[in-house]
């Protein structure tokens, strides 16, 4: 039956249980200790932390692949430079918030496999100490060039150019992107391919009109030649409606 | 020696809390400086060997009447007194004379009357007799009829308290006189 | 100066500041610990002395966190709000610290070094010291309501208005249970009722006793604004009532008047109801007595951050009609019950144990029988929520 | 006989007046007032047997009501012979009135409130009679003279009813007036007013002695009385109301002017009979009785209308009794009333019935041949007509002999004057019987016989109206307290010359004419005219009142002339005093100045009380020390 | 020299005399009723130092009737302020000089 007070001995219970259970069975403690290190083993710059893609400084908690941290610039397969996807339009540098990127404009074009030269960024910087990861970048970016990386030790004890991420230590491949957001990264390259295949069909389309277009000229300009030739023999009153008709029919074509 | 000292440095404690209370302009300080006089007439009992009245004088006053005037401040207005209101009441300088009056004349010649006593019974002796348990004991046998009347008192003084405090019926219309 | 007299003070006064303060340091590491184990979690370790040469640092087990702390609070920029009374504003923690001090120094400790005939301890072997303790306590509402008003800020007078409440109507069961001791043993001399607990025979394992511990116990965590009934100082209530505006020192000070207090009530409870300095071996070697009290004392504090950890705090109203319409009733009834209880016990010796037993169940079960009875009238009214927008 | 029994008999009749308005049918109120009347005529008659038969002598039972500064005004009810024969009569003969009322009334709208009034006038009635003390004798003969006042404008859409009434009324209360100076001079005298108490200190019982405006004091009260007396029965000087009460119903003019209200006055001077004697006022009760007896019996035959023929013979038969009681005592008198109540009741409920039957035809020329048509009202009316003529061996012939043998033994003028009188009253009742009965019928529509209920109440009337003499003679007279003559021959022989003759005179004059146009031989001018007795007052207490208006008119006009000087000069004066005097003597100076001076004074201290809280914590303090340093000082 | 009965004696009339001033000069009426608590202190004082100096000290008057004194004066300062906040209430304020219905018109 219901003792006075048996809820308090019962929540007292359930915390002494608790208590002396965490000193026991080590998984009750969901809290990690943080392996606490040394100042001067950090790193000094950001960009210092291993390149190898993926290779996190120590295995931490599995990231998910929701965690965004801070931005990436994306390569297809193949030599980095060859293949990055930054055109260097500068649109993401005018559209972000804390103006942490920095984008300086190469001057020559280069050859970009299946499509026609265009511009690299010389220098792309990016300050992670201002960077507040709103993601309106990767939003705004046409050529789907940048996207958010989910790493996030990149503590250093530098806070002002250590801070800073260089051209290379944000060129990331796609793989790697596939890896990290591997869901997202698949509905992205979906869209670039239909994107791809629904310009190809355009053109296609562009060029059969074309040609369609050239014979259908050529028929008219045959007939023509036959109706002058009747309208000699008949009465010339109504010779102007005729004409506005002809040209709205002709656009309607 | 430190006796004197002690009843001196009590006494000017009591007095210049009792100075303050009546004079400070802020309500608030006023009461605490009459807290440092309850405090300080509880060391005098303590020098009179009236161990148990002292400590029931802190307990009394300076614990539950200070904070029941705190609390009755803290429920009516004009707390700091700040504002360029007259502390005094008109007609205040008759009111000293009065005080001063009836201190001159009523009681400093009755206290001349009183015969100089300056030998006490020793000390020892009267902590021995006024201990808590005697006290209790002479409460219960002559004064226990005092005790009941007083018991009835108290609950009838707050329980008119209570009611005079708390005021009419709530729903009832206020109505303040311009 | 008579040195003698000096030296007897001292020697009376000083452990006392030695003792109790590092007993709160410590206290303050065993609950963040405690707290956080009953959390599932660690709790502070991260404080260490840097061995740069190891590359490692010495943890110390969080040891130092009260250190830390200490420290901090020391270098924490001392605020007084504009417009506050500056003096009451710094009187505010001082007044706090004083009573809980005092109250310490008429604890039956009975150090070993000290003798009874040393007029300093005659002096501490107050007659009324039970009523001396309540008067003070009393006191500490003062500092609080001065701590509310000098900061100035309506949250912090509404705090302490709040406190104050609670102290004040916790100080009617802590007094009513403490007065069945006082009215068994006779007499309101601390040391009295800690000779007469001698050889186990506590007050505690009376039925009575039980009962007005377990009511005195319950009123001294209200008195101290501790666990259930920290609702004044609660973050989420009024951030942190009263001494929302202190910061550095004057908060340390704060916090040791509070733990100060939790120590001198305890030690209260210890002298009035588990036998102060009594233990095994108490009567062979008397200054074990001493290390006794302080164990029931640690154990006492160790219930309450138990209890900290689990129960969930106590709204205003529930805190009030728990005071006024449970406790107090129960406190007086418990008077009735320890008068008829002790006068069956000594009239009729003869029986022994059987007339124990009728006491032990008869008192029980009417102290059980009236607390339910009392909870179902004070639930009478408790209907179950109606959700006005909800399903 | 307890008190609260004999009280009974007039408060029954009371209770019914009280109740009956509350009744809406009329039928419903006739039920209640005869019920309440046969009640109180039980316990009469069983207090008549108690006294009468059983010679049971009762003690006056006397309440006190009211005490006057030390004396005591106390309401009685006396039991002797004489209250229980007359209250035996009264109730009997009310009952059969009542009946017969409740017939003859059931078609009038009004009938609650007549027999309302008939009971007011029973229980008013039968406290005259039973009363003790003379105070309730006067309050009962109020209410009779109120209800009969009542009860003859009764048809107050009539004018004349209503004047009749107002006439009635105004002409006893003036012979209330002497009533009630000779009551005051009664009680004045004696000291008391109860007829008789058991410490017979009753005024009858201890008679005043001294003399008062020069004659003895008990012949002063007792004219008085008398003078009440004559008003209240109808005699000479005030018999003009009478005639004219007829206007009432017939039942109110049976049961008032014939059996009962007129007795009273009769009754009065029976009652205190021991007054009048020891006043020698007998002798002139004897004269007033004769004369009026003569007169009225001279108008009684001028007269046609049925009713007021009866009337008249009514005053006459009171004269006899007034000569009957003056010249035999009280028990002649009383005999003769008794007889007197039942025959006349009975004339009078016949006439009702008659003029019933004739559709409210009052005049008897109008009338005749009414024998075949109305057999028992003929029969009944011959029965009384015998009696009250006083036809040998009837009642009426017993108790008018004894008057004549009195008078003839006291006072030998009154006896041929008596004499005349009642052969006057054979000839005028043979006169009406002769033109009512025989003959063919004057009236325009055929008479008809009334129903039962009223003709029964005639048939029990007629019964007693001719054997009741015979058989009460004797007994009543040694009963009733009187001193009745013995019975000469030629008091014997007179009395029936005087019946028989005067039947034969009418016959003789009034058979074979054709009556009712021819003009009456006998109805002489001052007959018819009643003597011109209404018009004497008219012209003398007429003129002498409007003198006496005119009088005090002028007093009038003197007395506001005095008061209008007298206020004049006070008023100067007066004006002279508050100038001079208050104006600048005492409003400056002594009353109002001092006043000024208090208020401003006052108004000072009113500052000390000006609702400033530490300004009377001041003044307590001041007070402490003011105290403490006097007794320090003085000490 | 030691502390004599005069001592306590004028030290309480001088206590008393300053909670006069303060209850007669003062405008606020919860002055005027602490105040009158001064006064109060004041005569225990008094009783204790007679009890004190008093020749039959077992009889324990002093600390009785001091006792009995403390708990009517606490009565009365719980029913002083009850007052004058239900006056409060209805005045709006508690300045004795406002306070002046009872006033003689």
């Amino acid at each position: 039956m219901n003792l006075l007070g048996a809820g308090i001995l019962k929540g007292m219970a359930v915390t002494l249980k608790n208590f002396i259970g965490s000193y026991f069975d080590k998984e009750r403690l969901n809290t990690l200790e943080y392996m606490w290190q040394n100042d001067k083993s950090l790193p000094k710059r950001a960009g210092d932390y291993p390149k190898e893609e993926g290779e996190q400084l120590r295995p931490t908690t599995t990231v998910t692949n929701y965690s965004r941290n801070f931005p990436m610039l994306l390569h297809d397969d193949g030599e980095p430079m060859d293949t990055i996807r930054c055109v260097a339009c500068q649109i993401c540098e005018r559209e972000c918030p804390p103006q942490c990127i920095y984008i300086e404009k190469s001057d020559d074009k280069k050859e970009r496999p299946g499509g026609k030269p265009q511009f690299y960024p010389a220098t792309f910087d990016i300050d992670v100490s201002v960077c507040m990861s709103c993601q309106i970048c990767v939003e705004v970016c046409p050529f789907d060039a940048i996207v958010m990386n989910s790493q996030f030790e990149l503590s250093t004890p530098d806070r002002f150019n250590g801070l800073l991420l260089k051209r290379g230590d944000l060129l990331k491949s796609n793989q790697y992107y596939h890896k990290i957001h591997p869901e997202e990264a698949a509905d992205r390259d979906k869209r670039i391919a239909d994107d791809k295949a629904a310009k190809e069909a355009k053109k296609k389309a562009a060029e059969a009109a074309k040609e369609a277009k050239k014979k259908a000229a050529e028929a008219k300009a045959k007939s023509e030649a036959e109706a002058n030739s009747k309208e000699e023999s008949k009465d010339p009153s109504e010779p102007p409606q005729t004409s506005t008709e002809h040209n709205k029919e002709e656009n309607t074509e | 020696m430190n006796e004197v000292t002690a009843f001196w440095i009590l006494a000017a404690i009591a007095v210049i809390g009792a100075l303050f209370a009546i004079r400070k302009r802020n309500l608030v300080h006023g009461v605490f400086s009459l807290l440092v006089f309850f405090a300080g007439l509880a060391g005098l009992f303590l020098l009179l060997l009236a161990e148990f009245i002292a400590v029931v004088q802190i307990l009394v006053y300076a614990g539950a009447v200070g904070i029941l005037i705190l609390f009755a401040i803290m429920l009516t207005d004009r707390v700091t007194g700040k504002d360029a209101f007259r502390v005094t009441s008109r007609g205040s300088f008759w009111g000293t004379i009065i005080a001063a009056s009836v201190f001159l004349v009523l009681l400093l010649p009755t206290i001349q009357e009183i015969p100089q006593v300056d030998n006490p019974s020793n000390s020892e002796e009267i902590v021995k007799q006024s201990t808590v348990k005697a006290l209790g004991k002479k409460l219960i046998h002559p004064y226990v009829i005092t005790l009941e009347i007083l018991a009835l008192l108290l609950t009838a003084a707050l329980i008119g308290a209570v009611t005079a405090a708390q005021g009419g019926h709530p729903a009832k219309k206020k109505i303040s006189i311009e | 100066m008579n040195w003698e007299l000096i030296k007897d003070i001292l020697l009376a006064t000083v452990p006392l500041l030695v003792i109790f303060p590092t007993m709160f340091a410590l206290t303050t590491w065993v609950e963040r610990k405690a707290l956080a184990r009953i959390q599932n979690r660690i709790g502070p370790n991260k404080v260490g002395v840097p061995m740069s040469r190891y590359g490692g640092k010495l943890s110390l087990f969080g040891l130092g966190q009260p250190a830390a702390d200490g420290i901090k609070m020391l270098f924490k920029e001392n605020i007084v709000p504009t417009g506050a009374d500056r003096l009451f504003h710094l009187l505010a923690p001082i007044l706090s610290l004083i009573p809980a001090m005092l109250v310490l120094c008429f604890l039956p400790l009975n150090f070993p070094w000290l003798t009874d005939e040393q007029n300093s301890v005659k002096a501490f072997m107050l007659d009324g010291a039970v009523i001396f303790f309540f008067a003070i306590t009393g006191l500490n509402t003062l500092a609080v309501f001065m701590a509310g008003w000098a900061s100035r800020n309506k949250y912090s007078l509404l705090g302490g208005m709040r406190a104050i409440a609670q102290m004040v109507s916790y100080e009617i069961p802590l007094v009513l249970s403490a007065v069945v001791v006082v009215m068994t043993v006779g007499s309101l001399n601390a040391g009295e009722i800690a000779k007469s607990q001698d050889g186990w025979n506590w007050f505690v394992f009376s039925p009575w006793g039980l009962a007005a511990f377990i009511i005195f116990f319950i009123a001294s965590l209200a008195e101290t604004n501790r666990s259930p009934f920290d609702l004044p100082e609660a973050e989420s209530e009024i951030i942190a009532g009263y001494f929302t505006e202190y910061s550095g020192f004057k908060f340390a000070l704060f916090f040791l008047g509070e733990y100060i207090a939790m120590f001198a009530i305890s030690g209260l409870a210890v002298t009035l109801f588990l036998g102060a300095g009594d233990g095994p071996g108490a009567e062979a070697y008397p200054s074990l007595k001493v290390i006794w009290f302080l164990a029931k004392i640690c154990v006492l504090i160790g219930i309450m951050i138990w209890l900290r950890g689990t129960l969930p705090r106590l709204r205003v109203d529930q805190l009030m009609s728990f005071a006024w319409k449970f406790l107090m009733p129960l406190s007086i009834l418990n008077i009735f019950i320890t008068g008829f209880a002790w006068h069956a016990e000594n009239n009729n010796e003869e029986y022994g144990f059987t007339i124990k037993a009728i006491i032990w169940t008869a008192s029980l079960l009417i102290l059980y029988l009236t607390a339910k009875g009392l909870d179902k009238v004070n639930r009478a009214n408790i209907k179950p929520r109606t959700y006005q927008y909800g399903e | 006989m307890s008190f609260s029994t004999l009280a009974l008999i007039p408060l029954l009749p009371l209770l019914a007046a009280a109740v009956i308005p509350l009744m809406k049918s009329g039928k419903q109120a006739a039920g209640v007032a005869i019920g309440a009347l046969l009640g109180s005529c039980g316990i009469a008659i069983w207090a008549f047997y108690k006294t009468w038969i059983l010679k049971i002598v009762f003690p006056p039972f006397s309440q006190n009501w009211l005490t006057i500064g030390g004396t005591e005004i106390n309401f009685g009810f006396i039991l002797d012979p004489l209250t229980s024969a007359m209250a035996a009569m009264v109730t009997f003969v009310g009952s059969l009135i009542f009946i017969y009322s409740a017939g003859y009334m059931a078609k009038d709208k009004r009938m609650a409130r007549f027999f309302c009034y008939l009971s007011l006038f029973a229980s008013g009635m039968l406290g005259v009679v039973l009363a003790n003390s003379l105070i309730l004798f006067f309050m009962c003969w109020e209410i009779v003279g109120v209800a009969s006042y009542l009860l003859i404008s009764f048809w107050n859409h009539k004018p004349q009813a209503a004047a009749a009434g107002k006439k009635a009324f105004i002409v006893t209360r003036i012979g209330d007036m002497g009533f009630l100076i000779g009551i005051l001079l009664v009680f004045k005298s004696t000291g008391t007013l109860d007829f008789y108490t058991t410490e017979n200190n009753g005024m009858l019982q201890i008679l005043p002695i001294g003399t008062a405006f020069g004659f003895k004091i008990t012949a002063v009260i007792s004219f008085l009385l008398f003078v009440g007396a004559i008003g209240k029965s109808g005699q000479l000087p005030l018999h003009v109301w009478l005639p004219d009460a007829m206007e009432g119903p017939t039942p109110v003019s049976a049961l008032i002017h014939a059996a009962t209200m007129v007795a009273a006055g009769v009754f009065l001077v029976a009652r205190t009979h021991p007054i009048f004697q020891d006043g020698g006022m007998l002798p002139l009760v004897a004269w007033v009785g004769a004369i009026t007896a003569l007169v009225a019996a001279f108008i009684a035959l001028g007269q046609y209308d049925l009713k007021r023929i009866l009337a008249y013979s009514t005053v006459s038969q009171l004269g006899l009794m007034m000569v009957g009681i003056g010249v035999a005592g009280v028990s002649v008198g009383m005999f003769h009333l008794l007889t007197h109540a039942f025959f006349k009741a009975l004339l009078f409920l016949g006439a009702g019935s008659i003029i019933h039957g004739c559709h409210e035809e009052q005049d008897i020329r109008k009338m005749g041949g009414l024998a075949k048509p109305m057999p028992l009202t003929t029969i009944a009316y011959l029965c009384g007509t015998l009696a009250l003529v006083a036809f040998p061996f009837t009642s009426g012939f017993f108790s008018k002999d004894e008057i004549l043998a009195g008078a003839w033994a006291n006072n030998q003028p009154v006896f041929w004057i008596a004499a005349l009188a009642s052969l006057m009253t054979a000839v005028y009742m043979t006169r009406q019987c002769m033109y009512v009965f025989p003959g063919v019928h004057r009236g325009n529509n055929e008479p008809h016989e009334s129903q039962g209920i009223m003709t029964i109440p005639l048939l029990i009337l007629s019964i007693f109206a001719l054997g009741l003499g015979a058989l009460v003679r004797n007994s009543l007279l040694e009963t009733l307290p009187g001193f009745p003559a013995k019975h000469e021959t030629i008091v014997i022989t007179v009395s029936i010359a005087v019946a028989l003759g005067g039947i034969a005179l009418g016959v003789l004059i009034y058979r074979g004419r054709a009556l009712g146009q021819a003009i009456d031989p006998l109805a002489l001018k001052p007959f018819e005219q009643k003597f011109w007795f209404d018009e004497l007052y008219e012209a003398t207490v007429g003129r002498l009142w409007t003198l006496f208006i005119i009088f005090s008119e002028q007093l009038n006009a003197l007395l506001v002339f005095i008061r209008d000087l007298t206020v004049e000069l006070t008023s100067r004066i007066g004006t002279g005093f508050a100038i001079g005097g208050d104006r600048k003597l005492i409003d400056s100076l002594a009353f109002d100045g001092l006043c000024n001076r208090i208020r401003c004074a006052s108004r000072s201290a009113t500052r000390v009380q000006n609702g400033f809280l530490p300004g009377y914590l001041r003044l307590i303090a001041l007070g402490a020390v003011l105290l403490g340093a006097l007794v320090l000082w003085t000490s | 020299m030691t502390v004599t009965l005069h001592h306590y004696l004028i030290l309480a009339s001088v206590l008393f005399c300053i909670g006069l001033l303060g209850a007669l000069s003062r405008r606020n009426a919860i002055v005027v009723l602490f105040s009158v608590e001064i006064m109060l202190n004041a005569a225990n004082l008094n009783f204790i130092a007679f009890w004190r100096f008093g020749n039959n000290p077992e009889l324990l008057h002093g600390p009785l009737f001091t006792l009995f004194t403390i708990a009517v004066a606490a009565a009365e300062v719980a029913l002083g302020l009850a007052l004058v906040i239900a006056v409060y209430r209805h005045f709006r304020s508690v300045d004795l000089e406002s306070l002046n219905t009872l006033k003689e018109e």
